[in-house]
């Protein structure tokens, strides 16, 4: 695809121009600039893509493009043309036309944008016949689209509900349902952030290969540098509400002209790097529209900074061709490179312990709800055998998607879900049972990291009160909890200053840190850590990556590193098992797994991770299809066999992949994995 | 936390849970709502101040229309009805500031039970289910026979008429935050359930139980009038809202004033709490 | 408050009460009016019927009663002699202790059968039984037997003079012994009066249709009367207004104020209560009669009369119909509202300042007459605190004589001679809660049961109102009637002195 | 459907079972008993005793629970001890009271209720905003017996133009009937309604915030249909749960407005079976409210699952 961009030149009639739009929120006195003076063109059958961390403004601009935003949001000043029409001053009646017809968008969450009260079909017909179908062609054309996007047996599908569907599935109708009247332009707004990567794959396929055959402009609204370097043509970064830098992808991946551009692509873990090349992290957190720094809104993180960049805000200037940036060092022709503060090597905590903290066996976990009164339920294994050790100094890192049971495996350890079979060991100790005395061994030995680092603290509770009360439960109290206290913090890169303070006043940075200064509290040799960065904001998981493996080098403990970003695990991790439908298929150091998977689900895992590397070959990629099975009726054999691009599906001949479970065996290459053809899988032969 | 103060600690602050339910009182409804309340409760504190005869001072001018002497007229022993209303208001309010927080501890606790055992909440659950289920007044009425008329009858039927609500109330939120990350950050640090409950939990389950107690005010109230209209409601000569609509109702076709005062100051305080509930509501549900 | 002079007539003094008998209850056939049969008459109840108790005085049987069942006998209110009913004609032996009856031959019972003197003896017999109820079933125990003598004639001996034998017969309804056991649903009962019972809905209504076989023919002008039941006062005025219905019985003087003056309606009393206020004589500081009589001189009678009763009621002292032989003005005024006599017997007796719980039944009139006792009480020097009990709780403990140290009563029995209050009424009789019973009393109770004549037994009532007045163990308070309201169309309408519908001859102008 | 009523049979026969007890017990601590409404407060100790014998309310306890129970299994409620009929034709007889006026109430509760939330879960002027919600505050502040007071003394005494006591059939005269009506059923409904009202609005509002709004609303769909298709089926699931949680507490109410509209109903009759000591009346009118609370909860989980098709129904 980017092949045949190339030679294509822009027509000089832009599609879309949108042309200083400022969008405010009116609360009362208050005004808040969620978006700042921004230009851009979006020219026929071109991708755009708009990077930017949480409050940057990338959501609100699209919805101002869209008129969709919501009270008390309004747009103060620009025009948005649409094939020379501004939009900004239609009536309500003449923007509805317009919407669904010429410009339509996709969502974040497929589980929310659909309505799941109506049939799927009804849902896309509706598309259809308020911009004039008849109800007979409208189910028509919906089938049509069905079938387009990808959605097995149409005619029975077309009539069930929303919730019927998987997530990919369901993001899929998302897409059917915006390509219904044949849009010029389509906004994409985080349309795979909730997804699953081998999902996500799927979807940047379809849209990819859609917008091709469509002749249909895209703006690709995203976080994400690796999915930006996979889908787009044009490149537009914002940061608190203005556009920092714009210009053609391959060329801004190459050579960033904004230090933030710059620090964002340093601070993002890549497959293709091992873990012993630090990240530079960006210090502090993105601003809230609410209280943007004078000056360059970046200035207050920006190493690069000089006095100007306080005070005065830079404008958005041309930069050779195509390319503009707002910043006054790069106007002035200087170094945008981000200078890392730390960059010292540290050393790892002495030799590998020989005795693991931490040891499970065979573990099989059961989360079918407990039958009622006169009856019982069929259990529901979301760990179904599971084995594993964690020791001291080392990180495990445990890779998979939602609901391979990866969070119900660290649930149980932790006590919270009942071992159903096998063992779990905790410093030599079996704790299977989850008596009382084994439950303190537990939360003095293994502590756990929550994703979510707001649901994770009591918001009615200051961050002292919160550390107190993890102090008190290992029986340090009164001055000596305070004075632990204090310590902990400033371990975690907190001054004493948050004592009195409550979670909203922090931002989620400062909370993860929060949460880890708890979790320590007890003295814990083994760290749980359940997608701790998955939550966070680009620029500020680097931070907490870089103090994960602070403490782990420094205090010597064990992680055990779960999370469905395979560039983070591949950071982090000295291990990494991969986990699919409750077992492990394949388990070896990061290098083994990464260097040469042996699983075939493995190699899709990372070939459908996207990564920020424009010129990484996206055609010849293995993509699976189809969805993770439930756990409640899995299949019968190997249970990748469903999705396995060497099992069954594609050939046939493979019955033993149908009858026999594959055992996790060492393979030549060194790691373990769970597949009676291991090794066979590469990279880009699906 | 004294020996750490650091100026940065000085920044002390209202107790956050109060100063959001304070805020209340700054939208248009809060503010109507504090000024009835402050109305209502002001003259029903102050009834022995500006009314020093007492509520029981009968004449032989029974029943006389509403005058300048008599605002509301007076009753069947020629007593004046604002006055019988106005210390009427005291006995409710007085009634109803004892069995509300009562129910409402009670029934908050009853209902987060379940943080301590599973097994105790769904049955103190079926328990609540049944009250809800029992014809209200025939409870109240029951209560107050088996126990005998007077106030310590009406405390207690008020009080389980209410546990229903609060419990259930608590219990949703028990059954919502008992999966947050935080409690089970709790549970994994190994914090004991009685902990849990109460610095994790409870805190979650105050602001609807707040709301409903503004509700409850007038449901407190309300038992109190219905259970007056079948004569079991409190001793003579104590007036009370419900006792004077009661009479009043007897009244009704040879003297309709009777009880258009004491329905005035009932709706007043009906609308003052639901104001109140109504404004806590919309603070509680923005924070 | 004017309400009784403006209403004009005292109570029990209803000259066409007496007309009314007269003409309709002694079998007269000397119908004044020109009839027509037919149509339907609704009257409306407060209380639901209870046809499990035809032999109690109740106030869901009263309006409907009289017409379904007869008695022997009816006394004429104003000249307390007894007519004959049922009866043909008595005589009472020399000595009192006997009484020879001669029945009615042509009357049956609303079955077909013929009515003898053997179900005269059933009846009688049942009523003695205590789960009749029967208020005056006491009489019947003081039966040596019952004695029949012929199909239509018996013979009651007495065990000694009985003095209030009419109350007996007056209250006592001839029941067919066939059918008594299937009353108590409704669903068989029979009597030998002009309207049959036909259908009771319980809660709602209770329907009589014409007898037709009936001894007499000019009665029982309605094909059908209805009697619906209306427990609130407010909706059965409303029935009245509206002419859903044409008579509303159960009120009380507050609903029936407004149509007085109404010329479209005229108001009728029917039957009374006693409201008495009872101290228990054993419990300090009722054991001093000092305190008890500065209660009756402490209560403003007229007060509860003018206030609670608007007025209909009679002030006065005793528990005596004031048309009862020994029955007089001085006595019934002998206690008048004197708070400053009240307060010297009080610091007499050194009870300034005592404790008295009252016990209330939940009965809204009697929660306004204790606000007044209170009231007044509590302008002496006393505190009085009231406990309030529900009806049926009450009733208990006024059956059971355990009311505590005060309590005020009230009882249904206006219209019973003054020996049969005596035995009757809860507040004077053995056992009683005010736990007043000496020897003294006793023989002067017996002086007054055993008198024989009007005159002896004025002397007794006068001899035992003073003794009781002195004691002052139960105070009456005041004496107040039932009150109905009907449409003036309706003629011929009676109501007996015990508050008793009586619509044999009524029909609609 | 089957399935799920059966999979709720055992914890229904347990709710009901122990209802069974309180309702039998619960009347009987209270002193007096329904002897004394026989014999009559004039009656001797002797007469007392006597009744109560007859009555065979010195039958043992636990042998007259049995009889009950029993008797109920075998479609027999029970005797009233006051009026000597069965009590399945004693409340029959008071049933259409009772129905008559919740049927109306209910009626009107759905109405003004979906009406009022419907108004004020889209999208309005200020204006119109604050009159809803104001309509909506002071019939939520007002419990039913006061709207009930209210009512009578402005439309039945001030300007009387309804009855405002008694009843008629609505078999026996349709039109007559529902004067009588109107008022108790609109006092038992309004604050009912406002509750319903309230809840809807909030649903539609947290409904308008969704995703599936916007993404009808990037289809071009105009605001009515949005309203109609998308905020409003979303959002009825909370207001058929409120419309059967409210129809537990109108017949709560329902007591107290017919003792002020003085309507001979079930809660007159509970009222009266209390004073009266009716135990078997009121042992079935207690343990009929829960199983009618029961299944009030049931249904509308049935409803629930029709509107909603994520919702499978579960035991």
């Amino acid at each position: 695809m980017i092949a045949v961009m190339d030679v294509l030149t822009p027509p000089a009639q832009p599609l879309l121009k949108v042309e200083h739009l400022t969008t405010t929120f009116d609360a009362g006195k208050v005004s808040v600039k969620a978006v700042t003076d921004v230009s851009f063109d979006v020219f026929p059958g071109r991708v755009v893509g708009i990077v930017g961390e949480s409050g940057s403004g990338k959501s609100v601009t699209a919805r101002s493009i869209m008129g969709l935003l919501r009270a008390p949001g309004r747009v103060r000043e620009g025009r948005v043309l649409l094939n020379g029409r501004n939009l900004i001053d239609l009536p309500e009646g003449e923007m509805r036309r317009i919407r669904g017809k010429q410009i339509a968008m996709v969502f974040q969450d497929p589980q929310a944008a659909l309505n799941p009260v109506m049939r799927v079909g009804d849902q896309i017909a509706e598309a259809l016949m308020v911009h004039g179908a008849d109800a007979g062609s409208a189910r028509d054309r919906a089938k049509a689209l069905l079938a387009q996007v990808g959605i097995p047996d149409v005619e029975r599908t077309i009539d069930q509900y929303p919730h019927e569907f998987s997530g990919g599935m369901r993001q899929r109708v998302v897409i059917a349902i915006a390509l219904a009247n044949d849009p010029a332009l389509l906004i994409a707004d985080e349309p795979t952030t909730a997804l699953d990567v081998t999902i996500q794959a799927q979807i940047l396929r379809l849209l990819a290969d859609l917008g091709r055959e469509l002749n249909v402009s895209i703006i690709m609204i995203t976080h994400d540098m690796g999915v930006v370097a996979e889908l787009c043509d044009d490149l537009i970064v914002m940061y608190g509400g203005r556009v920092v830098e714009q210009g053609p992808v391959r060329d801004i991946f190459a050579n960033p002209r904004h230090p933030y551009t710059a620090a964002l692509l340093k601070a993002v873990p890549r497959l293709d790097t091992a873990g012993d090349d630090p990240l530079i992290a960006i210090p502090g957190a993105p601003p809230v529209p609410l209280r943007l720094p004078p000056g360059c809104a970046f200035h207050p993180r920006c190493s690069n900074a000089v006095d100007k960049c306080r005070v005065e805000v830079p404008p958005l200037a041309p930069m050779g061709d195509e390319r503009r940036s707002a910043c006054w060092v790069a106007m002035a022709g200087g170094d945008v490179a981000p200078v890392a503060a730390e960059a010292t090597m540290r050393a790892r905590h002495g030799e590998r312990e020989r005795e693991p903290a931490l040891r499970i066996e065979g573990l099989r976990t059961n989360v079918a709800r407990p039958g009622g009164f006169l009856r019982t339920s069929d259990p529901v294994y979301a760990v179904d055998g599971v084995s594993l050790e964690v020791y001291p100094g080392e990180t495990l890192g445990l890779v998979g998607e939602s609901g391979c049971g990866k969070s119900t495996l660290s649930r149980t350890i932790m006590g919270i879900n009942a071992v159903s079979e096998g063992r779990i060991s905790v410093a030599r100790r079996d704790v299977t049972a989850m008596e009382p005395e084994d439950r303190r061994q537990v939360s003095t030995t293994i502590q756990y990291i929550f994703q979510d680092p707001f649901a994770s603290l009591n918001p009615r509770r200051t961050i002292g009160q919160s550390i107190t009360e993890a102090l008190n439960v290992v029986g340090i109290t009164g001055a000596a909890a305070e004075t632990r206290m204090v310590e902990l913090l400033e371990r975690v890169g907190l001054s004493q200053d948050y004592v009195p303070r409550y979670p909203y006043e922090l931002s989620g940075g400062q909370r993860q840190r929060v949460g880890i200064a708890r979790a320590l509290s007890a003295n814990p040799r083994i760290l749980i850590c359940d997608e701790p960065v998955s939550a966070l904001d680009v620029s500020i998981q680097a931070q907490i990556i870089s103090l994960l493996e602070e403490l782990r080098d420094d205090l010597g403990l064990g992680y055990l590193f779960i999370a469905h970003d395979l560039s983070v695990v591949r950071h982090i991790s000295d291990r990494v098992a991969v986990m699919y439908l409750g077992r492990i298929v394949e388990i070896g150091t990061a290098e083994e797994v990464y260097g040469n998977p042996q699983h075939p689900y493995t190699v899709a895992l990372l070939s459908s991770t996207p990564e920020p590397n424009p010129d990484r070959s996206v055609e010849n990629r293995t993509i699976l299809t189809g969805d993770m099975p439930s756990p409640a009726r899995p299949p019968s054999g190997c249970r990748f066999r469903t999705r396995c691009p060497i099992g069954p599906a594609f050939r046939s001949e493979r019955e033993i992949c149908n009858t026999t479970s594959p055992d996790l065996v060492e393979t030549p290459n060194g790691q373990k994995a769970a597949c009676h053809f291991a090794g066979e899988a590469e990279p880009g032969k699906a | 936390m004294t020996e750490i103060s650091t100026p940065s600690h000085k920044r002390s602050r209202l107790n956050p849970t109060l100063a959001r339910y304070l805020q209340a009182f700054t939208t248009p409804k809060g503010q109507i709502a504090l000024a009835l309340i402050v109305l209502l409760a002001g003259v029903a504190l102050l009834a022995p101040v500006i009314y020093p005869q007492g509520h029981d001072l009968q004449t032989r001018d029974s029943l006389l229309p509403v005058s300048w002497a008599h605002p509301f007229g007076t009753d069947e022993l020629g007593r004046d009805i604002l006055v019988r209303s106005i210390y009427g208001l005291r006995t409710d309010l007085a009634l109803a500031s004892v069995a509300v927080p009562i129910s409402m501890i009670l029934g908050t606790f009853l209902g987060l039970s379940g943080a301590l055992s599973p097994r105790l909440g769904v049955l103190v659950q079926r328990a609540l289910d049944i009250i809800v289920g029992f014809p209200g007044l025939i409870l109240a009425i029951c209560v107050v026979l088996v126990l005998g008329a007077g106030w310590t009858a009406l405390l207690v039927a008020i009080v389980v008429g209410g546990l229903p609500s609060f419990g259930r109330l608590a219990r949703a939120t028990l059954l919502s935050q008992q999966h947050q990350e935080y409690v089970i950050a709790a549970r994994t640090l190994g914090v004991d359930k009685w902990r849990i409950m109460v610095r994790h939990i409870l805190p979650n389950a105050i602001d609807p139980i707040i709301v409903q107690g503004a509700v409850f005010v007038v449901a407190a109230v309300f038992t109190e009038a219905a259970l007056s209209i079948v004569g079991l409601g409190l001793q003579p000569p104590e007036p009370s809202l419900g006792i004077l609509l009661n009479i009043g109702m007897r009244y009704i076709t040879i003297a309709p004033f009777y009880i258009l005062g004491p329905t005035l100051i009932l709706l007043l305080l009906a609308l003052a709490f639901s104001l109140l509930a109504d404004a806590l509501n919309r603070t509680v549900n923005r924070t | 408050m004017t309400m009784s002079v403006a209403r004009g007539c005292g109570p029990f003094r209803s000259s066409m009460l007496a007309a009314g008998i007269a003409a309709v209850l002694l079998g007269s056939t000397a119908a004044a009016w020109a009839q027509e049969r037919g149509g339907i008459l609704t009257v409306s109840q407060s209380a639901d019927a209870q046809p499990i108790n035809i032999l109690a005085l109740r106030a869901g049987n009263a309006p409907w009663i009289r017409n379904v069942f007869e008695t022997l006998t009816l006394v004429d209110p104003q000249t307390f002699q007894p007519q004959p009913v049922l009866a043909q004609s008595w005589t009472l032996a020399e000595d009192g202790l006997s009484m020879d009856i001669t029945l009615r031959d042509d009357v049956t019972f609303h079955t077909g059968r013929p009515m003898t003197a053997e179900d005269v003896k059933f009846s009688f017999e049942t009523a003695a039984t205590p789960e009749s109820a029967s208020q005056v079933g006491f009489i019947a125990r003081e039966f040596e037997s019952i004695e029949v003598t012929g199909d239509h004639s018996l013979t009651i001996a007495f065990k000694r003079p009985l003095s209030n034998i009419f109350d007996f017969f007056e209250e006592t309804y001839i029941i067919d012994r066939e059918t008594y056991d299937q009353r108590e649903d409704g669903s068989q009962v029979v009597g030998t009066g002009p309207y049959m019972f036909s259908e009771w809905s319980p809660g709602a209504s209770i329907i009589l249709k014409r007898y037709e076989n009936y001894r007499s023919t000019d009665t029982a002008w309605f094909d059908e009367i209805e009697f619906a039941v209306i427990p609130d006062p407010t909706a059965s005025i409303a029935a009245l207004r509206s002419n859903r219905t044409q008579i509303t019985t159960g009120l009380t003087p507050r609903d029936t104020v407004e149509f007085i003056r109404n010329p479209q309606f005229s108001v009728l009393e029917t039957g009374g209560t006693i409201y008495p206020l009872g101290v228990n004589v054993t419990i300090p500081p009722f054991d001093d009669k000092l305190v008890r009589q500065a209660i009756a001189y402490a209560v403003d009678r007229d007060r509860i009369n003018d206030q609670v009763f608007l007025g209909t009621g009679t002030v006065t002292d005793l528990f005596w119909s004031p048309a009862a032989p020994g029955y007089s003005g001085e006595l019934a005024n002998h206690y008048t509202y004197d708070p400053d006599r009240a307060r010297e017997l009080i610091a007499e007796a050194g009870a300034e300042g005592a404790a008295i719980p009252i016990i209330v039944p939940a009965i809204p009139s009697q929660r306004s007459i204790f606000e007044i006792v209170q009231n007044n009480l509590r302008e002496v020097g006393l505190v009085p605190e009231a406990v309030v009990l529900d009806v049926a709780d009450f009733d208990q403990r006024q059956i059971a004589g355990d009311l505590g140290a005060a309590f005020l009563l009230l009882h249904g029995q206006v219209g019973f001679s003054s020996p049969t209050l005596l035995s009757s009424l809860p507040s004077l009789r053995q056992g009683n809660p005010s736990a007043f019973w000496n020897d003294d009393y006793v023989a002067l109770r017996e002086a007054m049961l055993a008198s024989a004549t009007p005159e002896a037994l004025g002397d007794a009532t006068a001899a035992l109102s003073e003794y009781m007045l002195d004691e002052a163990f139960s105070t009456v308070l005041v004496q107040a009637p039932g009150q109905a309201v009907m449409s003036s169309g309706l003629q011929g309408v009676v109501a007996t002195v015990r508050g008793q519908l009586v619509l044999a001859g009524s029909y609609l102008e | 459907m089957f399935g799920f009523l059966l999979r709720k049979l055992p914890s229904v026969a347990m709710v009901a079972f122990i209802s069974s007890i309180i309702a039998f017990v619960l009347p009987r601590l209270a002193p007096g008993d329904p002897a004394l409404t026989i014999a009559g407060s004039d009656a001797t100790p002797e007469q007392l005793a006597a009744v109560r014998e007859r009555m065979g309310l010195l039958k043992p306890l636990y042998q007259q629970y049995f009889d009950w129970i029993f008797g109920m299994f075998r479609g027999d409620l029970g005797e009233s001890f006051i009026m000597r009929r069965p009590v399945a034709s004693v409340i029959g007889s008071r049933l259409e009271s009772t129905l008559e006026l919740a049927l109306l109430a209910m009626l009107l509760m759905i109405i003004i209720g979906l009406a009022l939330g419907i108004a004020a879960g889209s999208p309005r002027s200020k204006w119109a905003r604050a009159v809803l919600d104001a309509m909506t505050t002071v019939f939520l502040a007002t419990p039913p017996f006061l709207t009930g007071l209210l009512l009578i003394l402005f439309l039945g005494i001030f300007v009387p133009i309804l009855p405002i006591s008694g009843e008629v059939g609505f078999l026996e005269d349709p039109l007559l009937a529902l004067q009588y009506l109107i008022l108790p059923a609109v006092a038992l409904a309004l604050p009912q309604a406002a509750i319903v009202a309230r809840l809807l609005q909030t649903a539609m509002n947290s409904a308008r915030g969704e995703d599936f709004v916007d993404l009808a609303k990037a289809k071009g769909v105009p605001p009515g249909q949005i309203t109609r298709r998308h905020v409003l089926r979303n959002s009825l699931g909370t207001a058929v749960v409120a419309l059967g949680l409210r129809a537990g507490d109108l017949l709560a109410g329902a007591i107290v407005i017919e003792a002020i509209f003085a309507r001979n109903g079930l809660g007159s009759l509970a009222v009266y079976s209390v004073q009266s000591r009716d135990y078997v009346v009121l042992q079935v009118l207690i343990l009929g409210a829960v199983v009618i609370a029961v299944f009030i909860q049931l249904f509308s989980e049935i409803i629930l699952a029709a509107l909603d098709p994520r919702i499978r129904l579960e035991g």
